[in-house]
């Protein structure tokens, strides 16, 4: 098990051999990249930001919960900060187990998990030149943060 | 005593900083901090019960504070 | 779309980069390898032999399903053939869609579907020399195949 | 008529072949190819209600074949 928050491009191939153990039947690796449209306005780019620590101690306590409830220990996440550009993965989760039922449901797990609880939050670059928090406007009550 | 305060995101923009020192009397609650941070300009965009942490860890509004406590006001997520 | 039955060893990341797509947030791999351990027996190796006309059918069909009911086209699938080691890939699904939700489901979809229904078969080379093609001895009424 | 059966992974080396040709009258179905497969030396290794297709698709024991159809008989699948 392994998780980091990093500044560098993120290389989802090697999380793969990192959580490959001829024990396990299924590896699943899930990667997150920025989309050139949201909410159907065209993105130039997104920069994400954290609380680091605490960001690490989230990221941390999903994966050992995952570890626990879905019984691996080959569980590799790594999520980028900093100003990524369209198609750029921000964030990869790899996971492998004996049976790919659990590899699945893991996976799922910690990005639902991470996308609910990390505090990680992205600025994006709109091709007019125009920037927003993504999210801020759909927090309850919060429409002009 | 004194706490540290985070801001981030579209808070710290809303409010113009990232951090500040707040001093408490003994046995305030995050609650207090919350409305400390409400007087400052630009801070009606909180929204009305914003996410809480104490010490990197998600906390109630009515969390007791100790000494040198970090208390983080968290904007929506949106990792991933 | 692109399905294939292969006689060499499978490149899960060539596939990876194959259905990435700059409208694409979410990008799903899934890696099937060979086990050490079946039902409690040492594994030495894996054989895989298919009916190849009709699984190559049968999982450009699944794959055509899949793109119908999750609404993507960024899909890749390869399944290989031939004597594997421990450890080898078998079988690489990769899965592009904007949104997450989509590729898991379109991924697991592909992949409880592939089999079910595609006509290849294992012949497990255990350990102790012996070789036993797989779910032979489970088909109801065909214990003794 | 002939139809080609096709036998494979643990069907095959039950029977000791994996194809072979078979003559049928005029509107046979799939389930007088398995009749006659069943006649083979090491056929009664085959269970009650193999799976079975005609030219490269799922089909039913009652499916009436015309000449030329390949007739698979197909084992538990465990691709994956």
């Amino acid at each position: 098990m392994r998780t980091a928050i990093v500044d560098h491009s993120l290389d989802p191939t090697a999380l793969l051999s990192e959580v490959a153990q001829v024990g396990n039947g299924a590896v699943l690796l899930f990667v997150g990249t920025v989309r050139d449209v949201n909410d159907g306005r065209p993105v130039s780019g997104m920069e994400y930001k954290a609380y680091r620590t605490m960001a690490d101690r989230e990221l941390g306590d999903i994966v050992r919960e995952a570890a626990v409830q879905f019984g691996t220990h080959d569980i590799v996440v790594e999520h980028r900060l900093g100003v990524l550009g369209l198609g750029d993965a921000s964030v990869a989760i790899a996971v492998a187990h004996p049976h790919r039922g659990c590899a699945y449901d893991a996976s799922r797990y910690i990005i639902e998990q991470l996308k609910q609880r990390v505090p990680i939050w992205k600025l994006e670059h709109y091709a007019d030149g125009t920037r927003e928090w993504v999210g801020a406007a759909h927090q309850p009550g919060g429409e002009d943060v | 005593m004194t706490v540290t305060v985070l801001l981030f995101a579209s808070y710290a923009d809303a409010i113009g900083m990232s951090s500040l020192a707040v001093d408490l009397p003994p046995g305030a609650t995050v609650n207090d901090v919350v409305d400390h941070v409400r007087a400052l300009p630009g801070a009606h965009r909180l929204p009305p019960q914003p996410l809480l942490a104490v010490n990197e860890r998600y906390a109630r509004e009515n969390h007791v504070l100790a000494p040198n406590d970090e208390v983080a006001i968290i904007p929506p997520v949106a990792g991933g």
